[in-house]
């Protein structure tokens, strides 16, 4: 956290406002900030999208290629997560810095899609054990104001949405060789079932009180924060994990007392969420 | 144990040829072939190193070996290990604490008994670079044939049809052995046999290392 | 990589000497350097020397899969290696900015200029092809590597043989060199790269050496360039220019690559026809069965080379079967005076355990302390 | 992939024996049914909601496992084996800053063989990396930090053998490895894991188990892990995965607090044992320095007679 | 009072104890220490073993995988051993890729194996240019206090002597391939290599004293690099001498090694056989 200097009465100030249910910039602290999405941004992509959450800029696009599929899972197709943080974003990402924080990012990322129930892989199947769509989600953080797991997978969950799969035609020729026909129609092509796919919420601990949306600020002043992975119906909610991180002094953990509100808060705050998008 | 000098036979080793000072921007080298195997050393140092790898009580020597076709392997730092102890026992490193001497090696032809040839040639760069040395150490291979026979210096055909070879190094104050490496099978006797075979042959080694220093010391006299 | 020093004696002495129409080592401004090529015992390999720069290049092919969109073209890979052999400042295994710009000027005199028939590389199309790997290492570095590694690729890839193959079926047969002739690689044109070192603007130096590259690309003591650069240009056989590149100061007037041009066009067609010769004696030599070999380069005229042939020695010939009767004899004597009883005990406890303890407690603690080394 | 030059390499496209086997070809009903019998009983006959650790035999855990290391520790629950060492702090290499707080380094290595269905490789994958930071996670609420400042302690973690629950292994064995290498830690720290399929829990899962929980198509289907620091109630780091609803997740982490509690009397004890016995090793040392420091003081009063005598 | 002397004249305190004929451990220089085996542990790996030589730890795992053998020996199948030096064993090592020496010590060890001509990799072929076995033998030094080389064998060859081939069927025609778990064949291990470690330390100049088995302290004392002499016999050949670094040996040292070397190969073959022994009585 080499680039946020904050005195100790800024923080101070910031956590006694979270007590209050105050920020300091006027949200509650269920409040998300004003967001800004833009989809199919990127012409030479799949898909994509581009997120602005207050500061923090974010840019996803999806690339699609033809794999085989893994021999224990011949019916699924594979997705993986490539984050990559431009220098310019943070002084953290200055030389191996970033490294950390991109692959916490993608194995979350990975994590919440895991699940068959957040997304289904197998909507990317050709020809069963044979041939596999394989998606490649790059994420590029291009500028950073906190909270950025959240805005990842809200911008990664737009970009899949509007990814655009062509159609292709499998032959099974003799010999278990696959012959693979792509139409000529560059308009054919299918959309994914992203319905279920899992959105992000950081709730980061400042003194007693859990707060969504935290900017770069808050972070500073907290020392654990709890990632709640959602997908998109209600009632599972998917990848969870308790992040201590951060600063200075005793580190404060989720105690089961903590993570009531932290199980909780998803739920109140889906609605928020889905009007953001 | 055996003595009776009856039968004394002529035992050859491959012709050697050398020169010193093959290349101009190396502070030592050396080419040497024997027969036809060759190799090229080249001897930097003392020089500056980083930190980390400097030692306050001798200085670090650093083997850098490379075959023909230049990929790397664990071979490769086998060999450098080997000729690396080596020269850590002749050389006196105590003279230069916080240095690095650095030995470059390049592989030109191959054909049999390489790192014989490679240390002997090492040996004579580390001569002609002028870094001081607790004494001088001469590589000598041998081979054991299918029927059991010691071959000194074995030629390529001659080690198709062996089935061990063993190369030994030696010191030149007391013949003790410094280095000693193997590659099949083989029993006791055959071991002892060549390692003293191999201990006499060493002379003339060194007698090749004195010939080429007094043709030396002429030239830069 | 550790910097190297340039004094600035050194430099402006170089400057004036230059100016004055002098080469530290006697040269004419358009002389190149003693050039000197041989090869080893294998197909495309040989040492290159331009003066005291030296040399050795290897090239090695093996099967690969082809490129996708090139499905019947075979692959060539370039590699240049600069370790402390050439010269001390170098460090092991580390790519320098040298390594990659001579890697990119030989990739764009040989890849790009397309002198090599890709197609002949291929075996069968979309699945094997020949892979041919260029391994260029700096032996010794005095200067004018370009010009040298340049000459070191054309000739070995000149002479480098690829073992011949038969498919049968969809199997493809790979023959050794006994087996049958190994063919060689075909070249289009022979293009080759030369170096001029450019001076105060209007002085070109061929085969400039490693001072007078260093002078003319280093910086005067204000901090500017005096108007120096290197000039590489990559010329064919027919006077066709294939690489252009320059570094350092700009060119004020351009005459001077006119100038440069011409001279190299004579320069690279003289080197072409060096290296096809040496080519062709090399290959007379070895259709005549002559072995060729690396030990060639050492030269016995040399005033610090030494060659011995007649290394003799007198040693007691064995007889292995005699010699192996008398020691199984001593064996069993040795068998009978001592069979030592073993110190061991071996204990299987556990199921799939065994364990090898020494048979007396015989751990003692014993310290030395400092008091008992006086005792 | 390039090629690995400092190792020796197998052929390029060479793959596990099993996937030819009967076994590797059945559904995921059928390994479902296989986890356990009509009575409820696991595969190696424990119980839905018991752990490999309740029963002593099994848990196995030691400390001073490593000569070389400044402390170390090996636990292995059942089938799963965890070594872990601890180093003595190191300055942080390529640091220019100031750190007012330790740094914990967390490596976490699986065997080439450690898995049962593919062969590992030996460059660190995403698993392993994923499980270092986990553990890292887990560990920096535990250690007293603030004494250490620009200085890190490697903790280092090689899984032997993957039989389940491996991070929660490795969160004790680390635990452990740290209080033997005297470092100063706020609490104990354990870890317990739990593998979720459709109403079914499994605490302590094996591989097996485990591999089914992710891939399980329930509603409800997952596995979390959870380390706790006893004493002060903290949890240090909670790692679900698989998707499950709320209530799921709350009952889950009861169960997991409960688990817990109950490995922290074996990690007391271990440690216990280990007080102990340097206690008693010191002891040792100090009576044979007296006996000899007694004996030298004969001698010298031998030679000092002596010498007075003449 | 003993560490700090160890600590502040290291050489003066090693050279006290060699003068009064001990070593640091209590132990004679021609004794060597105990040695603890256990084999099929681990069950995730074809087969297994643990060998503990003092604090010296190796574990060894074997994995078995199909490939299709080399074009230009078609009839042979993989033998793949790798020596692993993983950060934890030692704080000499730092986390990443094999060290220079654990490249040393993983090539000296493949060598051994290679020249003692235990396994004959005809064996491990399946059928001839299709297929054949990769046998993958990792050993991970779980505990580094010298003689690395000697268990890392002892770890390998107890775990060649379990390793049990499953029977695979090959179908030419159809190219498919069935592999049986239950029917499975010992594979065949030709005589039993052993290998013996020595520090070579030069004390006083001219006397050579060969220590067996040093530790990893000892190793430090006469090099820093590993045991200076390495010993390999199998079947009363000898399959192996590395000499590297230490002092000098004579003629009269060179006898003592291999005389010591064949004493502790036949010890270590005991305890090697015992424990196979003990596991087919307990099955």
């Amino acid at each position: 956290m080499a680039g946020l200097l904050l005195s100790s009465t800024e923080k101070v100030f910031i956590v006694h406002g979270v007590q209050e249910d105050f920020r300091s910039d006027g949200r509650s602290n269920i409040d998300y900030r004003p967001m800004e999405l833009e989809t199919d941004v990127v012409s030479h992509a799949s898909g994509s999208a581009r997120l602005r959450l207050a500061n923090t800029d974010i840019l996803v696009g999806i690339k699609t290629e033809i794999d085989t599929p893994k021999p224990d899972k011949p019916d699924m197709g594979k997705i993986e997560f490539l984050v990559d943080g431009s220098a310019n974003a943070t002084p953290e990402f200055e030389g191996r810095g970033g490294e950390n924080l991109a692959s916490s990012i993608s194995n979350t990322m990975q994590r919440a899609y895991h699940s068959s129930q957040a997304f289904d892989l197998k909507q990317l199947c050709i020809v069963e054990g044979k041939q596999c769509w394989k998606l490649y989600v790059d994420i590029l953080i291009l500028e950073c104001g906190g909270n950025w797991f959240d805005a990842v997978s809200l911008a990664t969950k737009a970009a899949l949405f509007n990814t655009r799969i062509p159609l292709v035609k499998a032959l099974l020729m003799d010999g278990g060789n696959v012959d693979l026909q792509l139409s000529d129609d560059p308009y054919d092509f299918k959309f994914l079932d992203v319905g279920s796919a899992p959105l992000l919420v950081t709730l980061c601990k400042i003194g007693e009180k859990c707060v969504v949306d935290p900017s770069a600020e808050e972070e500073s002043c907290s020392v654990i924060s709890l990632i709640v992975g959602i997908t998109g119906n209600s009632k599972s909610y998917c990848a969870d994990k308790g992040a201590s991180n951060i600063t200075d002094v005793d580190i404060k953990c989720s105690t089961i007392s903590m993570n009531g509100p932290g199980s909780l808060a998803p739920k109140t705050l889906k609605n928020a969420i889905h009007q953001g998008m | 144990m055996v003595t009776d000098m009856k039968d004394v036979q002529d035992f050859k080793l491959k012709p050697m040829k050398c020169e010193f000072n093959f290349l101009s921007k190396s502070d030592g080298s050396a080419i040497l072939s024997q027969g036809d195997t060759v190799s090229l050393v080249s001897v930097n140092g003392p020089l500056d190193i980083k930190m980390t790898s400097q030692r306050i009580d001798k200085s670090t020597l650093e083997v850098l070996f490379s075959n023909k076709n230049g990929k790397p392997s664990v071979e490769n730092r086998y060999k450098e290990n080997i000729v690396k102890q080596t020269c850590e026992a002749a050389i006196l490193g105590s003279l230069y604490p916080r240095t690095g001497i650095n030995v470059t090696i390049q592989e030109l032809e191959d054909y049999g008994g390489f790192l014989a040839c490679t240390l002997n040639c090492t040996c004579l760069a580390l001569l002609n670079s002028g870094v001081s040395m607790r004494n001088v150490f001469a590589a000598v291979s041998c081979a054991v044939d299918n029927q059991g026979n010691v071959i000194l210096d074995p030629t390529h055909a001659q080690l198709q049809t062996s089935t061990a070879t063993m190369t030994f190094v030696f010191d030149s104050r007391d013949k003790s052995l410094i280095t000693c490496f193997t590659d099949g099978c083989f029993s006791q006797d055959a071991y002892r046999e060549a390692l003293e075979r191999s201990r006499s042959a060493s002379d003339l080694v060194f007698a090749f290392y004195r010939d080429i220093i007094r043709k030396y010391c002429n030239v830069i006299g | 990589m550790r910097d190297t020093c340039l004094s600035n004696c050194e430099k402006n002495f170089i400057q004036k000497i230059v100016s004055q129409g002098h080469r530290l080592d006697g040269r004419n401004f358009n002389e190149t350097r003693k050039l000197d090529i041989s090869f080893g015992s294998e197909y495309g390999c040989c040492i290159v020397s331009l003066g005291e720069t030296k040399i050795l290049s290897e090239v090695t092919c093996e099967v690969a899969q082809p490129k996708q969109i090139r499905p019947n073209e075979g692959i060539i890979f370039i590699n240049v290696e600069l370790n402390p052999m050439a010269a001390p400042q170098f460090e092991a295994n580390r790519q320098t900015d040298l390594t990659v710009y001579l890697v990119r000027l030989l990739e764009k005199c040989y890849k790009d200029s397309k002198c090599i028939d890709l197609e002949s590389l291929c075996i069968v199309v979309e699945e094997k092809v020949w892979s041919l790997r260029i391994n260029i290492k700096v032996l010794n570095h005095d200067g004018n590597l370009t010009e040298c590694a340049s000459i070191a690729t054309l000739a070995s890839i000149a002479h480098f043989r690829r073992p011949d193959f038969t498919r049968d079926g969809d199997r493809v047969i790979i023959h050794t060199l006994t087996e049958k002739d190994p063919i060689p690689t075909v070249l289009y044109h022979y293009p080759v790269c030369t170096t001029f070192a450019l001076y105060s603007n209007d002085i070109l130096l061929t085969d400039p050496n490693f001072l007078e590259e260093s002078v003319c690309t280093s910086n005067t003591e204000e901090g500017i360039n005096t108007a120096g650069g290197l000039l590489v240009l990559g010329m064919n056989q027919y006077r066709e220019v294939c690489l252009l590149d320059l570094t350092g100061a700009a060119i004020y007037t351009s005459n001077i690559v006119h100038k440069a041009l011409l001279s190299a066009a004579d320069k690279c067609k003289k080197y072409v026809e060096i290296i096809k010769n040496a080519v062709a004696k090399d290959d007379n030599l070895r259709q005549k069965r002559e072995k060729i070999n690396f030990s060639d380069i050492i030269t016995t005229e040399h005033m610090l080379a030494l060659s011995r042939k007649d290394l003799n020695i007198q040693l007691k010939h064995y007889d292995v079967t005699e010699l192996d009767e008398k020691d199984e004899e001593m064996f069993s004597d040795e068998d009978d005076i001592k069979p030592e009883p073993s110190k061991y005990d071996v204990v299987a406890t556990v199921p799939n355990t065994a364990e090898l303890k020494s048979k007396e407690g015989k751990s003692e603690w014993i310290e030395v302390s400092s008091d008992s080394g006086e005792d | 992939m390039p090629l690995d030059f400092r190792r020796f390499n197998g052929p390029e496209d060479s793959v596990s024996y099993k996937i030819y086997t009967k076994d590797y070809l059945k559904t995921y009903d059928e390994q479902l049914k296989d986890l356990y019998d009509e009575n409820g009983k696991r595969k190696d006959g424990r119980e839905l909601n018991e752990a490999r650790s309740m029963c002593m035999f099994c848990m196995f855990a030691r400390t001073d496992m490593v000569s070389q290391a400044k402390g170390s520790a090996y636990v292995e629950l059942r089938k799963t084996k965890v070594v872990c060492s601890v180093f003595d702090p190191r300055e942080i290499p390529h640091q220019n800053e100031f750190r007012q707080l330790g740094q914990l380094y967390c490596e976490v290595k699986f065997a080439p063989f450690s898995c049962p269905r593919k062969r590992r490789p030996y460059v660190p994958d995403v698993e392993e990396k994923a499980l270092s930071v986990a553990l890292r996670q887990a560990l920096e609420p535990a250690v007293c930090r603030h004494f250490f400042p620009n200085y890190q302690i490697d903790v280092l973690i090689y899984i032997l053998e993957h039989d389940g629950s491996c991070l929660a292994a490795a969160i004790n064995a680390a635990g452990l490895a740290l209080a033997n290498a005297a470092v100063p830690m706020f609490d104990i720290i354990t870890s317990c894991s739990v593998a979720v399929i459709g109403n079914k829990m499994f605490i302590d899962p094996t591989e097996i188990e485990e591999h089914i929980a992710k891939n399980s198509t329930e509603v409800n289907h997952g596995i979390i892990t959870m380390s706790v620091l006893s004493q002060l109630k903290q949890i240090s780091d909670f790692t679900q995965i698989g998707s499950m609803d709320v209530e799921c997740v709350t009952k889950v982490m009861e169960v997991l607090l409960k688990e817990c509690e109950i490995i922290v009397p074996n990690i007391q004890r271990v440690l216990v044992v280990d007080v102990v016995k340097n206690f008693e090793l010191k002891k040792h040392l100090e009576a044979e320095t007296k006996k000899r420091e007694e004996i030298l003081k004969k001698k010298m009063d031998e030679w000092r007679s002596l010498l007075n005598g003449q | 009072m003993s560490e700090v002397y160890k600590l502040i004249h290291p050489v003066k305190h090693f050279n006290d104890y060699i003068s009064i004929k001990t070593r640091l451990d209590g132990r004679n220089f021609d004794e060597h220490r105990n040695i603890k085996l256990n084999v099929n542990s681990i069950k995730t790996a074809d087969a297994s073993a643990v060998v503990k030589c003092g604090n010296t730890t190796v574990v060894c795992g074997i994995k078995l995988e199909l490939a299709v053998p080399k074009a230009e020996e078609p009839d042979l199948g993989f033998l793949i051993t790798n020596v692993e030096l993983p950060a934890l064993c030692s704080s000499k090592y730092r986390p990443g890729p094999p060290s220079d020496y654990a490249q040393v010590i993983n090539n000296i060890v493949s060598e051994i194996i290679k020249n003692s001509k235990c396994i004959d990799l005809k064996d491990l072929c399946i059928v001839p240019d299709k297929l054949a076995w990769v046998v993958y033998c990792d050993m991970v030094c779980i505990d580094h206090d010298g003689s690395l080389v000697d268990a890392c064998i002892i770890a390998l060859i107890a775990s060649f002597k379990t390793l049990l081939l499953p029977s695979v069927n090959y179908d030419t025609e159809t190219e498919e391939i069935k592999v049986e778990t239950n029917e499975r064949i010992n594979l065949k291990i030709h005589g039993l290599p052993v290998a013996t470690s020595f520090a070579v330390y030069e004390h006083f100049q001219s006397q050579i004293i060969l220590l067996t088995d040093p530790t990893n302290y000892e190793e430090e004392m006469c090099g820093g690099n590993g045991s200076n002499l390495i010993i390999s016999y199998n079947k009363g050949l000898l399959c192996g001498i590395q000499k590297l670094g230490g002092g000098s040996l004579s003629t009269e040292n060179n006898e003592e090694a291999i005389r010591l070397a064949e004493q502790h190969t036949i010890a270590v073959e005991k305890v090697i056989n015992a424990c196979l022994e003990g596991k087919g009585t307990n099955k």
